[in-house]
Parts: structure tokens; C-alpha cells; sequence
């Protein structure tokens, strides 16, 4: 196990270092004149040349990403091209943010779509028909749609949560949960779906081992096995398909943040890219992959403590 | 449903209580504003007005204070005179006033101020170009100018006379943490910069009795669908909205604070020279005959705003109703004047879309009723950064913008007209136009309105603009006491806010 | 139609029938002429605003009413379907070529290509999608035929994956083998073996990435970074949400267009893929599976079992299955049976076979007495009777009480009957706790004892290991252990040594013998092999299409068959024939 | 003389990473004259089906050679495979998964032949020859393989197996999925198709007395190696390596006597250290 995490964490580190590195060369030479971009209204070539000089824009490229990456591993993404503050003081506090959204999210839709998942392959019937229909709608509707209808619905004709904003959870735990529950809901919902969808799919297929018949035929009883026994074998692909969720959630925060006027990445991610703040998106880009790397080093080590075959392969 | 709809409330209610209980009566009295735009820098020499005002007005003092109807009133300056001459200006600074840092607010500590305030590059610096020299005399601050510059009071309520601590002036940190002796403290713990900035009272601020809330948040709505969302759900008692969302918003129970400080429409930045079909006159008359400015205004601000053919606000002396009779929208009488221009033909004029603000349906609109005329518009699309800059960089002949058009003609002719002039891009010149700002700015009060009523003719006649309507601005509140607009601002000064 | 035709019913014919299949995918291609013949359907120009008909509602001349610069909002509706498909497509397309090239490519060839490809993926999958995407439109600027063709790209791991992994699959079949051997080209293998196998799942994935391509593509241009002069559904959108309080039906359009095409996308692709799956009809949960009367009827026709007499048998019935039926819905609403009017016993102390070909109805016999029968089936008929207790129609509880400590079972497969997400010892110590209510350690020693019995070398150590870690005759050994850990009085044994190597088959058969003995368990042996019938039994049943043809004294039937298919299936046992001639060389050779 | 050679033939699979390399034939010969028929016994993990992929060219060979008519055959380039299909064919165990679903009998059976570009009323007038040469009805053509059962599978196999009138076949277990009336049907043809037309078979199977049946020499192997070598007679009754002997004592006899006396024999040859 010990050896399986430590390649796992290899892989993940080196794969950092090539989406930084991608991302870096494609954005720093894609941006163009960045001088230009930056000091915007009436700059001379005098002060162009300068800021170039000053943002190290006339060093050879692998001298700028490695200055780059020395600040980066350090969490240290630079000035912002469009805001006073660093990138750090502003990515940070918002990445808290978004983690608390998504993860809440992945959370609360995990719950949810192991219990209906289950229900739906064990019973059919009723709770498969939900499944199904929550399959579709949750995958098809866009979640800023859904966004928006919740808003109206229970912020604005029932004003039972905040329609817009974010509050703190050590400053107020009532207001957080107020401002939370709408666009964790939105963003619930296809992940929702998906896991459920898949929970049932794994659970159907893991209920028809024989393994489960010969444990039954030692005695166990159904409930027994399957509490026991399916839903671990059955929560590996859940698993690994609520990890694709969780990727997909941090794009879909991007809307649902911006719906909510939360002050998460999603906003941020739009300003940026609207004004070509490269360090900006560059923070955002890595700071996101190392999200989703760790949360899939987290997703391999639980599917490996669920499934022994896994830390072989 | 209704009873669907109420149990529902009651119950999620009843499951937020718990919560409540704890929570509620902690924050105190608070004002939340909405904001549409975050701030670029919150250092004193960079500080703006327009939609950023309350930024570094929450945290500085400025030398003047402007009252809703524009009137100017003490601030930091207690008193304030000019010489005969108009050329220098003398002010006398409050006493007992201390920034946050601990140290006191003085004569020197005012003249660093306004220096930094002109040279360092910052959006007030064109406002402070006349001022030659700045000295401290005792309690009163000394400004000697190159010109009369009839507009430097006026600026000087504005950002021009925004005072930081000295110690901060310079320093990179100023940007995200401005030291003032403003009403507030920014609290940046708990600011959430580019989305939500939270401040806190200064609890040695000179002005206790004009500061009726404990603290503020001003939260940034880039969206008008969250913004409407905000005040309509009540997360905010106060910000600007777009007309799209006014009628809607009066049904919910919010006031409106109007006020017509932009104009709308086309303005042209290639007259010079002969680069462009914009520099002939009657291209540009064609432009100004080829829409509809009523029905302009109903379709893209359900009507909230007045017809106009001129630049001048209503409240400058310059103004003349009779202009707006001129360019009656004529598609006919624009296809003349096109015939009598030297591009009989039709021309290709480039200009700039800005849809993330201004909505992609506008440009449409130019598009076409352009192309009835055979002026083939060529956009080139803008998302941010660089819309500004570009147009400033002449890139274009002509461009869609709303300016805020100045109550006062001198800071006007300064930011449109003049050789110099900001937005006057490629320093275009009429020699009757140069003729007549230079009397002007040597007139006497008395003969100001001649020369200004002059200039607009001028400039009306000879097309320098496209101007379709002045925009109503609508600033929506409820639950805090907003007297008026505000006069040459698009949002009220924070100070005016009780 | 002639009937090769019917026969020979192609997966699109049979998506097109099924009516969820017929509907989605005829809607997606009306939303594809929509598109299509955008500048057909009005006289309107998408782009031609109207300064006097702003925001107007659904009127003669504008059906869907105008947007917020009087453009008609039909015509911009028929024409944004057209720019939104088909830059999703762009996305699509470059995805699948990426991704089925590449994963044609690394699965069928490996190597080099493989590695960086795979590795390539995970970082592809490593990036969240929109961000990516918001990052490079920061960098190219607002075109959306760039972003959805990086969109593509970072798409294309939905294919490589699955293209990847239905190639390994596919190339490690015997058939693909044979065409090799064939001396198939691999271009052509791939021609004609591969690309059939995944294009149904390449046109299942292509549906769901499409729908994504479709929410990504509006999403952006819901946030207003996308082409403004093109209208677009998420542009539509980006309007409409501007007008939301004063024209809030401009939202309905484009919001509907989207979620009707996207759930199409997804049901077709949901219908494809449960066709493919769907081996035989459709099934439907039957109430009440009674017999008809047809089959009762064929039933009591059955010629009787030939039953040899048995003198030696003891009276001593453990269990006794009478008159037993076993069917599963047939799809049209009525029953297929499979066991028929079976009727068994197995006495105290005996091994009892029942052996019969593939399809003969002894496994579900067996599953029929254990009540474990798989999804569908049930007892339709008969009796069996357990100890004097009635088993058909036993509830759950009573089922849960008479399995592991009275009748136990052996099952064929080894790995697969073993739970490879828990240790041999849990698996072993689990059912005793709750059957013989032992404690954990008690349940534990008396594990350790069983494995030492079943011939398992260094137990304590093989507690702790994995299915996955021990061999197949191991884990029969295990199996074998579990199924008498509880004391049972009837064992099951489903082909237990089938799966099995020859030696390892007998040393099996030897502990089977010698555990029956040693406890006097009774032993219901269902086999195919004549060899394990004559090394175990007493009694055996010969079996064929769920009936039972011939039982008596195992002696009896090998020396005095007298069912034509008993003889023919003795006949056809090779052991103890003549071995082949000597080689004579042929001749002109 | 011999038609094909194998001498001293290894066969290594590569290990992926850390993994070891695996050597899963060690020093094999063997050899085949004209119709003959050699039987390969062994348990799983003997290396009986890697020899067998070694002749058809799907194993990788690591040493040794295999000679077909004299020309060395073990690293064949695709092109020399191709043109040694027409001389070595198989038939697999699996008859479910070495036939493609999706595709038509006709489809399956003339593919060697379209390779060979022959033309579509040959390459149809081939397919009825072999359809009736291996008992299947001529209308089975248009049919698809999931529409038969398990030992007509098998028949079509043997039918693609046949199409280019190849000198070898490899049997690769053909007959250990069918029930013992179908495999005993299936050897039938095997037998009858051989004095037919002289085809020779590397004949592989875990069943001794399968391979006994139908070989007219056997070949033993055990962990990569031949342990025995001879007439099948021989072997198959007499058998001289305790392996082999092994192997013979495991299976049990169908009847009862004869088992239980097999079973005592074998326990006292266990006891005695002699297998």
C-alpha cells in the first residue's frame, strides 16, 4: 500500500510539472504583448520596454517558466496583471471558497446517489424510475439553468435562501447554510444523477457475482450481503466516476458562481480570461489540476482500500 | 401552491432557525452596496469616481465634499479662495484630523498628496495638469497654476483632492491597503478582493456624526441579472442598475435615485486627417441623421433617458434645446448628405464591440442602420482589458461609449475637446473651436455662457460626436436614505448615503 | 421484406424501433434540418434588428416574438442551432479523431505509443474542462471554432479510453487471433474486426459527448465570451437572462432547445446502449407465474423417469424435491421452463449425483433446492421438502436460517465465488459468527482448523491473503472449507471440480470423499463428468432439457442404462478406449 | 521426413516494469510429418497453447527455431504469415469468442480467401464445400455465429480452418468446451477430415484420453518442458515419467469399480513418492 501511494504521488507530481509546463507555454506565448496589456491606456514604448524588462518578458522562455516554477511550487503565482493584489491573495481565499462548494456538493450528491442507487438496483421499480429521470435531467439540463430557476424559486418568490453572495462559515453558520444550499443544489444535481446512474449500473452488476450467491448460500442474509459485501465491490467505479464528477463540478462552479455572485474561482476565472491576466489564469489552470490530481490520488487510495486488486495494477 | 409555497417556507425556516439564533444581531448596523465594477488599485493617487467612488471614499477624505445637487462643501479643506487672477489657490486644512496609521493629517502631509496625486500616473493625474506648484503655508495648503483652470474646485471634490497617509504614498502595499482618515477601515481579513470588500468603522474618524452605519460592504455585481438578484432578495440596500431591470425592480418596493449623466451613442475618433470617410464632415452629419434616437432609446433603455443631439449636459450654460431638433433621423437625408460627402460611394469605417457591457443587440443596430447609408461598419470584438487602451491608441474611427458628461463646460473642453484632451485621440482641431477655448478660459463669468453656447454650435454643426440620448442613470435602493442622484457621478457619493 | 432480412435485424433497425430510440434520435435530426435549413425557414434576417419591434411577444410576423434588438427570435433560433451544432460537432469531431486514432493505435499496437498516449490522457483528464477552455479563449480570443476545437482535445480521453479499452479487449479475442493467422493485414483486421466492435460504443459516447459540447459551447456563450455576430443558443441566452424581468419568454427558447436536444442526445445514446445489451427480448415482470395449463398438460405427459431399483438405499429422505418446475419469463408475458416435473431425493448420509449436459436444468435444480435462483426465475411448481419442511414458498428469513447451517454449497468457479475485496478469513469467519453464533476469535480458531483440513498449507497466513493471491484449486480448498464450516446436513456441490486441473481435480474429489465420510454429510453432486459421478456417488439422476431421465445406483446405470440418451452419453466417454493406430505415411508424400 | 521442426524453442514474455520476465517454454522439440496427428498434453501453466501460438506465429520466440517444410517459420515477417496461412491454420478452444459476432458465416469463412483475392463465385463455391464438409446445412452461410450452438461453432471453425487446404492445423483445445456427445462428434470429424485429406494436427488438450483418441504420437509437457515424448499408445498406457503418470492417475475412470481401484493405486503410488 505504502509503495502503491508513493508512485501514485510520483506520478501525480510529474504530471504537475508537464500541465504547468504546457500551460505556461501556451499561454505566455500565446498572450502577445502583454507589456501592452497591462498598462493599458496611454503607454509609451519607453514604459513597454520597461515593464518588459521589469516582468523578465525578454528572458528566454525555459528562464521564465523555471522563475516561474520556483515561485510556483512555493504556492507564489506571481502579481496579477489586472488587480493590485498578488494572485495568491486573491486565488486562495477563493479557492476555500469553491473547495467548500464542490466539496460539500460531492458530499451531499454522493449520499444521495448511493442511497437512491442502491434502492433503484436492489428494488427497481419506483426509486429506478427516479434514477432514470434524474439521469437525464441532471445531464442534460445545464446547471446555470438550474441555477437560475432555484434563484427565482426560493431566494426571490420564497426568500428562504440568499440569492446572491457568500458568507463565511466561522462568521455565521446559519447565513453560510443560506448561502450555500442554492448553488450546491444546482451543482448537485448532475453529478447526482451520474453517480446514481452509475451506483445503480455497479450495484446491479455486483449483485449478480457469484460470489454474492455463494455468501448467501453460507447463511448471509440479503440485506447482509448486500450492505456488506456489494456496495464495497460496488463503490470502486462509483467511486472513480464520482472523481470525474468532481472535475466537471469545478468547471460547472464557474457558472454557478458567477449566477450566485459568489466570490469563489468562477468569477474570477471569467474576469481574468476577459482582460488576459495570464498569471491569473496560469494560478487558476495549475491551482485546479493539483485539485483534481489530489482528489484523484484521495479516489485511487479509497478505491485501493476498498479493492485489494487495485494496488497491484 | 400558495400553501405549498408557505409550508415550504416554514419549514425551512423553522430548520434555519437554530441557526439564526446564533447568528443574528452580530453584524450590527451595515451598510451593503451593490457595486457593478471592482477597483483597480485602492491607493489614494489612483483613485476614481464613476462606479469606484465609494471604494476610496469609504477610506479617504477628500479635500472637498460635493453635496447631491453638486454643490461643493467643506471637507478636509475647511475654507478655500482664489487669487484675482484665478491662478492660485489657497486652502485651509482641518485640524485634529488623524489617518489610521496614528499619524496626523496636516498642511504637508496635503501637499504630498495632491504631488502624488498629479504625478503618479494615476486616473486624476490630467486633473491636476494645470497645477505648476504646491505648498504648504502653516494650516493652509498653497497651489500655484499654469492656467486658470475653472474646473479645479470641481476636481478636487472628485479624486483630484483624495488624501491618503503619506507614509503609504509610493508604496506597492497601497494598492490593498489603503491608510486613511476616512470613515472606514477596510477589514482585509474578511475582503474578498474583485468580489466582496468589507469595512469596518474608524473609530477616530473626525465626521462621527455623518457616518450613520457601523460598517460596509460593498459587494461587486458584474452581472445585472445577480445585481437585480441582490437587491431584490435584499442582500444589498443599494446599487446601480441597468434600465432593463428598473420597472421590475419599482415593483419590488425599491426606490430609484435618476439622474442623466451619461451619454449614449457613437463618437468619433479618426477626424483628423484623411485616413478615414470619418473626417469629412458630412460623413459624419450622414452618421448623426441615420438613427432613429427615440426609438433608439425606448428599444435599447425601455426610454429612460432624453433625446439628444449634443454633448453639453442640460446643466452647462452651453446647452441648447433647439440642437436637439437637428438630425432628425432621415435615412433619406443621410443618403444626401453621404452623395454631397467626398465618399459618394459609401466607405468602411472600423469600430470596436463591447458586448460584455453594452450587449451584443446595440451593435447590431449601428450595423445596420450604418449599412442603410453604405457605411460598412468592420467590428472588431473587445472583451476587456484592452477596449479602452485600443481606443485610446486610435485604433478605431468610431466606437459605441457612454460618457459622463460634466456639469462643468472646462473639465468638459478638457476631457473631449482640446488639442490634448483625453479622449480627443487623434487631436483634432478646429481652429474656430481652439479660438473660442482660449477666450473662454479667460472670459469673465459673465461672458462664460457666449463663448460656451459658441463652442456647442460649433461642435453640433460640424458633427464631432453621435450622441443619441442622455442615459438615465438609475441607482436603486430601499432602506437607506438617498436625497438624489448625484450630480456628476453615476452612482451617490458615499458620503450622501444616510 | 424477406425473412433473411428479420434474421439478420441491425442494431440501428432495432434502436429505430423501440420508440424512446425513434423519438430521440428523429428529434435530433429535426433539430439538425432546423439548423440546417436555417435560412429556409423565415424571411427574416437573424442579424436584421428592428429599433421599432423590441422585446415584442409571439405575433404573425414574429412567431417567437423579437429579442432586445427586434431581431426575429425564430429565425435567430433556427440559426443559432445551426452555429451551435456545428461547432459542437467541431468539438466532436476533432475528439473522436483524436481519441479513436490514438486508441485504435495504442490498443491495438501497445508500445511506445501507449505509454506516452495513456500518460498524455491523464493529463488531458487532469484538466478541468472549462477552466482550460476559459484559459485558452484568454490567450485566442472569443472564437468559439477554436475553443470547441481545444474543447476537442481535451474531449478526446472519452474516446481514447473507450476506444483503448474495447480494442485491448477485442484484440486478445480468438477471432482476431484466427484472422491473423488468417494472414489479415493489421489494417485490415482493424477494418474488419475492430472498428465493427466499437462502433456502438463509439456512437454511444458520441451522443453524450455531444450533448456536453453543447452545455460547454452555450455555457460560454452564456458568459459572454463566445462570437457576438453569430447568434448562438447560449448567446440567446446571454440575452435573454439580460431581459429576464421584462421579456422572461426569451428564455424559453433557447433553454428548451438546449435541454430537449441534450435529453435526446442522452435517451438515444441510453437506447443504443440497453439494444446492445439486451440479448434476448424485452422483459417484462410477470405477476403470478403459474403454470399454464399447455404445460401442465405437457408435464403429466412426461414419460416417467426410469427409476432402477435401488435395494441398498435407506429410506432416510433429507431432502425430497417432487414434481419440481423451474421457468423464467420467455419476454412475451408467459413462462419458459427450464425444470420439469423433477422429482429427487437425497438421503441421510448419501452423495447423490445429478449429471447432465450443458442446458440439461441441473444447476438451476440445484439453485431451485437452495433458493438462490438468479433474477427472473422462480419455482413454478412442485415441492421440496427439506427435513420435513417446506422449502417452496419459504420466506426469506426461513431461507436465511436453513442456508449455511443446514444445506451448504460448493459452487464451480473458484475466483469468482470468493468476494475479492475481503480476506480468505473474513470471508470464512463472517458466516459462522452469525450462523453458529460463535465469537470472532472462536470463529477464527475454528477457520484456521478448517483450513488445515482441506489440505491448505500455513492457514494463519492464507487468513490474511486475497482471493486474488491464491491459486484456483486453493481457493475450491476454501470454498470446499466454508461450505462444511457451519456443519451442514446437505452439501450442494455445483460442478465443483470442473474448473480444475486434472491431479488437482482428484486430490479435490479426495477431500470431498473424505469430508463426507469423516461427517456423514449428504452431498447433492451436480456434474458432467462420468469420472467424478463413478469416484463419488451412490445414486445419480441422468438429466437432459430439465428432465430427468434416468436415476438408480450409480453401478446400475454405468453396467444396465436403459434411456437411449444414458447409452449415448456412456458411449461417448473416451476413457478407457483404443489409443490411436501407429502413423502410417500418406502416400505420395 | 518431418513437415514441421520445432528444435529447442523458447518462448519469453517480457515483464511490464518491475515485473519479472517470464520464460514459458524452456528448450521445446517436437516434430510433425505429413498428416500426422501429435497430441500436447499438460495442465494449465504448462506452456502447451504458448508452443502452439509459437507455430501460428503469436508467441514471441526467444530461441530455438521451427522449421515448416525446411523454411524457418519462428520470425516470420507479416508478409511470410500471410503467405503461411495458406499452409498453418487453427482451430481455438473458445468456440464462442474465436468466431466474430457481428459478422456473417460466409463473411467469416471467406476471409483467408479474400486476402488471397480469389473471386466471389470461388470464394462461394468454397464455402458450400466446406459448410457440407463439416456437416453443417449450406443456408448456414447467411447465418451468424450466435445463431449455433457450441459444437457447430466448432464445425465452423474447423470449416475456416480448412479453407485454404492448409498442411497443419493447431487445435488448441477444440473440443474441452463441448459436452461429451458433441466432443465426441466433433473428433469424429477431426478423424474423418484428416484421412480425408492428409492435413496433419498439433492437437493440444488437458485430456489424455482425448488426445489419446485421436494422436498417433503425444507429447507430455510440464512447466515449459516436454517430460515425455513417443507413440500415443505408449504414452497414453504405459506412461514412463511420474508426471505423466500422474496426470494418467488423476483422471477418473468412468466406473465405479475400475475408479476405486485407480483411487487406491494412485493413493499408494502418492504414498510411495512414485508420481
Amino acid at each position: 500500500m505504502l509503495n502503491f501511494t508513493l508512485r501514485r504521488v510520483f506520478n501525480g507530481i510529474v504530471m504537475m510539472v508537464a500541465v504547468s509546463f504546457l500551460a505556461y507555454f501556451l499561454l505566455y506565448i500565446g498572450a502577445g504583448n502583454v507589456a501592452r496589456l497591462i498598462l493599458g491606456l496611454e503607454a509609451t514604448p519607453e514604459q513597454i520596454n520597461e515593464l518588459n524588462e521589469q516582468l523578465g518578458l525578454n528572458r528566454p522562455f525555459i528562464e521564465q517558466f523555471l522563475t516561474w516554477l520556483s515561485g510556483a511550487v512555493r504556492l507564489d503565482f506571481g502579481a496579477s496583471w489586472s488587480m493590485p493584489e498578488t494572485v495568491n491573495e486573491v486565488l486562495f481565499p477563493r479557492l476555500g471558497v469553491t473547495l467548500t462548494i464542490v466539496a460539500l456538493t460531492t458530499l451531499v450528491a454522493a449520499i444521495i446517489a448511493i442511497v437512491l442507487g442502491t434502492l433503484a438496483a436492489i428494488h427497481g421499480g419506483f426509486v429506478d424510475r427516479i434514477v432514470q429521470f434524474l439521469g437525464l435531467i441532471g445531464f442534460a439540463v445545464p446547471g446555470f439553468l438550474v441555477a437560475f430557476f432555484l434563484v427565482t424559486l426560493f431566494a426571490i418568490q420564497i426568500p428562504i435562501f440568499n440569492a446572491v453572495g457568500y458568507t463565511d462559515f466561522s462568521e455565521n453558520p446559519s447565513e453560510w447554510a443560506k448561502s450555500i444550499t442554492l448553488p450546491v443544489a444546482a451543482l448537485a444535481l448532475s453529478a447526482l444523477a451520474a453517480v446514481a446512474q452509475q451506483v445503480r449500473g455497479s450495484v446491479t452488476d455486483a449483485i449478480n457475482m457469484d460470489y454474492v450467491r455463494t455468501l448467501r448460500a453460507r447463511g448471509l442474509s440479503f440485506n447482509r450481503v448486500v450492505y456488506k459485501h456489494v456496495l464495497r465491490n460496488a463503490g470502486g467505479p462509483a467511486l472513480s466516476i464520482l472523481g470525474v464528477q468532481f472535475v466537471g463540478m469545478l468547471g460547472g462552479s464557474v457558472l454557478v458562481e458567477q449566477i450566485f455572485a459568489i466570490p469563489g474561482l468562477g468569477p474570477y476565472a471569467v474576469s481574468s480570461t476577459a482582460v488576459s491576466d495570464i498569471p491569473a489564469v496560469m494560478g487558476l489552470v495549475v491551482v485546479t489540476a493539483l485539485v483534481v490530481i489530489v482528489v484523484n490520488l484521495i479516489i485511487d487510495l479509497l478505491s485501493a482500500a476498498l479493492n485489494p486488486k487495485v494496488r497491484l495494477s | 401552491m400558495k400553501s405549498f409555497k408557505a409550508l415550504a417556507a416554514v419549514a425551512i425556516a423553522a430548520a434555519l432557525a437554530m441557526g439564526s439564533v446564533t447568528g443574528a444581531g452580530a453584524a450590527g448596523k451595515t451598510l451593503s452596496l451593490g457595486a457593478i465594477a471592482k477597483p483597480v488599485s485602492l491607493a489614494a493617487d489612483q483613485a476614481e469616481y464613476g462606479n469606484r467612488a465609494w471604494f476610496y471614499q469609504a477610506v479617504y477624505d477628500s479635500l472637498l465634499v460635493k453635496a447631491e445637487d453638486g454643490t461643493l462643501k467643506a471637507g478636509l479643506a475647511t475654507k478655500w479662495s482664489y487669487n484675482a487672477l484665478q491662478t492660485q489657490l489657497t486652502l485651509t486644512i482641518r485640524t485634529g484630523v488623524k489617518f489610521t496609521d496614528g499619524t496626523a493629517l496636516n498642511a504637508a502631509a496635503v501637499v504630498k498628496n495632491i504631488i502624488a496625486n498629479r504625478d503618479k500616473n494615476g486616473p486624476t493625474a490630467n486633473y491636476l495638469a494645470s497645477v505648476k506648484q504646491v505648498v504648504a503655508d502653516g494650516n493652509n495648503v498653497i497651489l500655484g497654476l499654469k492656467a486658470a483652470d475653472p474646473a479645479l474646485l470641481d476636481y478636487l471634490a472628485n479624486t483630484a483632492g483624495t488624501v491618503g497617509a503619506p507614509s503609504n504614498i509610493g508604496k506597492a502595499s497601497a494598492a490593498t491597503s489603503p491608510i486613511g482618515s476616512g470613515p472606514y477601515i477596510l477589514d482585509k481579513a474578511k475582503t474578498r478582493a474583485g468580489s466582496k470588500y468589507v469595512y469596518t468603522a474608524n473609530p477616530n474618524y473626525w465626521n462621527k456624526a455623518n457616518r450613520k452605519y457601523d460598517a460596509l460592504v460593498i459587494s461587486i455585481y458584474e452581472d445585472t441579472t445577480a445585481m437585480t438578484n441582490a437587491l431584490k432578495s435584499g442582500a444589498i440596500q443599494g446599487g446601480n442598475v441597468t434600465t432593463t431591470t428598473v420597472n421590475t425592480l419599482k415593483a419590488a418596493g425599491l426606490k430609484m435615485a435618476s439622474g442623466y449623466v451619461d451619454a449614449k451613442g457613437i463618437y468619433f475618433s479618426s477626424r483628423s486627417g484623411s485616413k478615414s470617410c470619418i473626417s469629412d464632415v458630412n460623413v459624419r452629419r450622414a452618421i448623426n441623421t441615420a438613427f432613429d434616437r427615440a426609438a433608439m432609446l425606448q428599444s435599447l433603455d425601455n426610454g429612460f433617458g432624453k433625446v439628444t443631439t449634443q454633448y453639453f449636459s442640460t446643466a452647462s450654460k452651453g446647452y441648447d434645446t433647439a440642437f436637439d431638433k437637428k438630425y432628425a433621423y432621415s435615412i433619406d437625408a443621410a443618403k444626401a448628405l453621404m452623395a454631397k460627402s467626398s465618399f459618394p460611394n459609401g466607405c468602411t469605417i472600423t469600430m470596436p464591440t463591447f458586448a460584455p457591457y453594452f450587449g451584443e443587440a446595440v451593435y447590431s443596430i449601428i450595423k445596420a442602420q450604418l449599412g442603410k447609408i453604405g457605411v460598412t461598419v468592420k467590428e472588431i470584438e473587445e472583451t476587456g482589458g484592452t477596449f479602452i487602451s485600443n481606443i485610446l491608441g486610435g485604433k478605431y474611427d468610431a466606437y459605441l461609449m457612454q460618457f459622463e458628461r460634466a456639469g462643468n463646460s472646462w473639465q468638459f473642453l478638457n476631457f473631449m475637446i482640446t488639442k490634448g484632451a483625453t479622449f480627443n485621440t487623434d487631436n483634432y482641431e478646429e481652429a474656430t473651436v481652439t479660438k473660442l477655448i482660449a477666450d473662454f478660459a479667460k472670459a469673465s463669468a459673465a461672458k462664460q455662457p457666449a463663448i460656451l453656447k459658441a463652442i456647442n454650435t460649433e461642435l453640433v454643426n460640424n458633427a464631432w460626436f453621435c450622441p443619441w440620448y442622455a442615459l438615465q442613470s438609475n441607482f436603486a435602493y430601499k432602506g437607506i436614505v438617498v436625497k438624489s442622484a448625484q450630480a456628476g457621478n453615476i452612482i451617490p457619493f458615499l458620503y450622501n448615503i444616510k | 421484406m424477406s425473412n433473411t432480412t428479420i434474421k439478420r435485424e441491425g442494431l440501428a433497425r432495432k434502436v429505430l424501433k423501440n420508440p424512446s430510440g425513434w423519438m430521440s434520435a428523429g428529434f435530433v435530426f429535426a433539430i439538425v434540418l432546423f439548423g440546417v435549413f436555417a435560412p429556409l425557414v423565415s424571411a427574416w434576417d437573424p442579424n436584421e434588428p428592428d429599433v421599432y419591434s423590441v422585446l415584442g411577444g409571439p405575433s404573425a410576423a414574429h412567431w417567437f416574438g423579437t429579442d432586445s434588438a427586434g431581431r426575429d427570435v425564430f429565425t435567430r433560433l433556427a440559426f443559432s442551432t445551426q452555429f451551435s451544432l456545428e461547432t459542437a460537432a467541431l468539438a466532436v469531431v476533432v475528439a473522436l479523431a483524436i481519441g479513436v486514432v490514438g486508441g485504435l493505435i495504442a490498443g491495438y499496437f501497445g508500445g511506445w505509443f501507449d505509454a506516452i498516449a495513456s500518460w498524455m490522457t491523464s493529463i488531458l483528464m487532469a484538466l478541468p474542462g472549462l477552466v482550460v477552455l476559459l484559459a485558452a479563449m484568454a490567450v485566442i480570443g472569443p472564437t468559439m471554432w477554436g475553443a470547441m476545437a481545444i474543447f476537442g482535445v481535451l474531449l478526446s480521453p472519452a474516446y481514447y479510453r473507450l476506444v483503448y479499452t474495447t480494442v485491448r479487449g477485442v484484440r486478445n479475442e480468438l477471432y482476431v487471433d484466427a484472422a491473423r493467422v488468417s494472414g489479415l493485414s493489421d489494417l485490415r483486421i482493424i477494418a474488419r474486426h475492430i472498428l465493427g466492435v466499437v462502433r456502438a460504443p463509439i456512437i454511444i459516447q458520441t451522443a453524450i459527448i455531444a450533448s456536453i459540447a453543447i452545455a460547454i459551447q452555450s455555457g460560454i456563450e452564456f458568459l459572454g465570451l463566445g462570437d457576438k455576430d453569430t447568434p448562438s443558443w447560449g448567446a440567446m441566452l446571454n440575452d435573454a437572462f439580460r431581459q429576464i424581468y421584462d421579456a422572461p419568454g426569451l428564455l424559453v427558447w433557447p433553454s428548451a432547445t438546449i435541454a430537449l436536444v441534450t435529453i435526446s442526445l442522452v435517451i438515444f445514446a441510453n437506447t443504443v446502449r440497453d439494444e446492445l445489451e439486451r440479448t434476448g427480448p424485452r422483459v417484462k415482470k410477470i405477476k403470478g407465474l403459474g403454470k399454464t395449463a399447455a404445460q401442465l398438460a405437457d408435464d403429466a405427459a412426461e414419460v416417467a423417469t426410469i427409476v432402477h431399483a435401488a435395494p441398498s438405499r435407506t429410506n432416510d429422505a433429507l431432502i425430497s424435491v417432487s414434481k419440481l418446475a423451474v421457468g423464467y419469463p420467455n419476454g412475451q408475458g408467459g413462462v419458459k421452463q427450464v425444470v420439469h416435473n423433477v422429482n429427487l431425493t437425497v438421503n441421510r448420509g448419501e452423495v447423490v449425483g445429478l449429471i447432465g449436459e450443458s442446458g440439461s436444468g441441473k444447476t438451476q435444480t440445484a439453485f431451485a433446492v437452495l433458493g438462490l435462483l438468479p433474477a427472473g426465475g422462480r419455482v413454478v411448481a412442485g415441492s421440496i421438502v427439506f427435513d420435513g419442511k417446506e422449502l417452496v414458498g419459504a420466506s426469506a428469513r426461513e431461507y436465511d436460517q436453513i442456508r449455511g447451517g443446514r444445506i451448504s454449497y460448493i459452487p464451480q468457479e473458484p475466483m469468482s465465488n470468493l468476494d475479492p475485496s475481503f480476506t480468505i478469513g473474513s470471508q470464512l469467519v463472517e458466516p459462522m459468527m452469525k450462523v453458529l453464533g460463535l465469537s470472532k476469535s472462536e470463529a477464527k480458531a475454528k477457520a484456521i482448523a478448517l483450513l488445515t483440513r482441506v489440505g491448505i498449507p500455513n492457514p494463519e497466513l492464507t487468513m490474511k491473503k486475497y482471493p486474488h493471491e491464491i491459486s484456483g484449486g486453493q481457493a475450491q480448498r476454501v470454498l470446499i472449507a466454508g461450505a462444511v464450516s457451519c456443519d451442514p446436513d446437505l452439501i450442494i456441490a455445483d460442478e465443483p471440480t470442473t474448473a480444475l486441473d486434472v491431479t488437482v481435480q482428484a486430490e479435490v474429489l479426495d477431500l470431498l470423499r473424505d469430508l463426507q465420510k469423516e461427517t456423514n454429510t449428504a452431498l447433492l453432486m451436480v456434474t458432467h463428468n462420468f469420472g467424478v459421478v463413478a469416484d463419488l456417488c451412490d445414486y445419480i439422476n441422468v438429466m437432459q432439457e430439465g428432465r430427468i431421465l434416468e436415476a438408480g445406483p450409480v453401478l446400475e446405470i454405468f453396467q444396465n442404462a436403459q434411456h437411449p440418451y444414458t447409452q449415448s452419453l456412456l458411449d461417448s466417454i473416451l476413457e478407457g478406449g483404443p489409443a490411436r493406430g501407429a502413423y502410417i505415411a500418406p502416400k505420395g508424400n | 521426413m518431418s513437415l514441421l521442426n520445432i528444435e529447442n524453442v523458447e518462448v519469453t514474455y517480457k515483464g511490464k516494469g518491475l515485473k519479472k520476465d517470464f520464460k514459458a517454454l524452456k528448450g521445446v522439440s517436437l516434430d510433425i510429418r505429413p498428416g500426422e496427428c501429435v497430441g500436447l498434453v499438460g495442465e494449465s501453466g504448462s506452456g502447451k497453447t504458448t508452443l502452439g501460438r509459437a507455430v501460428l506465429g503469436l508467441a514471441p520466440v526467444t530461441g530455438g527455431s521451427i522449421t515448416l517444410e525446411g523454411r524457418e517459420i519462428a520470425h516470420a515477417s507479416r508478409a511470410e504469415r500471410a503467405e503461411l496461412a495458406r499452409d498453418i491454420q487453427v482451430v481455438f478452444q473458445d468456440p464462442y469468442s474465436s468466431l466474430n459476432p457481428s459478422m456473417s458465416i460466409e463473411q467469416i469463412l471467406t476471409e483467408p480467401m479474400l486476402v488471397r483475392n480469389w473471386s466471389k463465385a470461388d470464394a462461394n463455391k468454397r464455402v458450400r464445400e466446406l459448410l457440407d464438409s463439416v456437416g453443417l446445412p449450406a443456408d448456414a452461410a447467411e447465418r451468424r455465429p450466435r445463431e449455433f450452438s457450441g459444437g457447430q461453432r466448432q464445425r465452423i471453425a474447423i470449416a475456416r480452418a480448412l479453407a485454404l487446404d492448409p498442411k497443419l492445423i493447431v487445435c488448441d483445445e477444440p473440443v474441452s468446451a463441448l459436452d461429451l456427445t458433441t466432443q465426441a462428434k466433433v473428433l469424429d470429424l477431426f478423424l474423418e477430415i484428416q484421412e480425408r485429406t492428409n492435413v496433419a494436427y498439433l492437437f493440444i488438450s488437458h485430456d489424455l484420453a482425448v488426445v489419446r483418441h485421436l494422436s498417433h504420437r503425444v507429447a507430455v509437457m510440464y512447466q515449459g518442458e516436454i517430460v515425455e515424448w513417443g507413440q500415443g499408445e505408449q504414452v497414453t498406457q504405459n506412461p514412463q515419467h511420474p508426471y505423466t503418470k500422474r496426470l494418467m492417475m488423476a483422471a477418473p475412470v468412468p466406473n465405479p469399480v475400475e475408479q476405486t481401484a485407480r483411487r487406491e493405486e494412485r493413493r499408494r503410488m502418492m504414498a510411495a513418492g512414485l508420481i
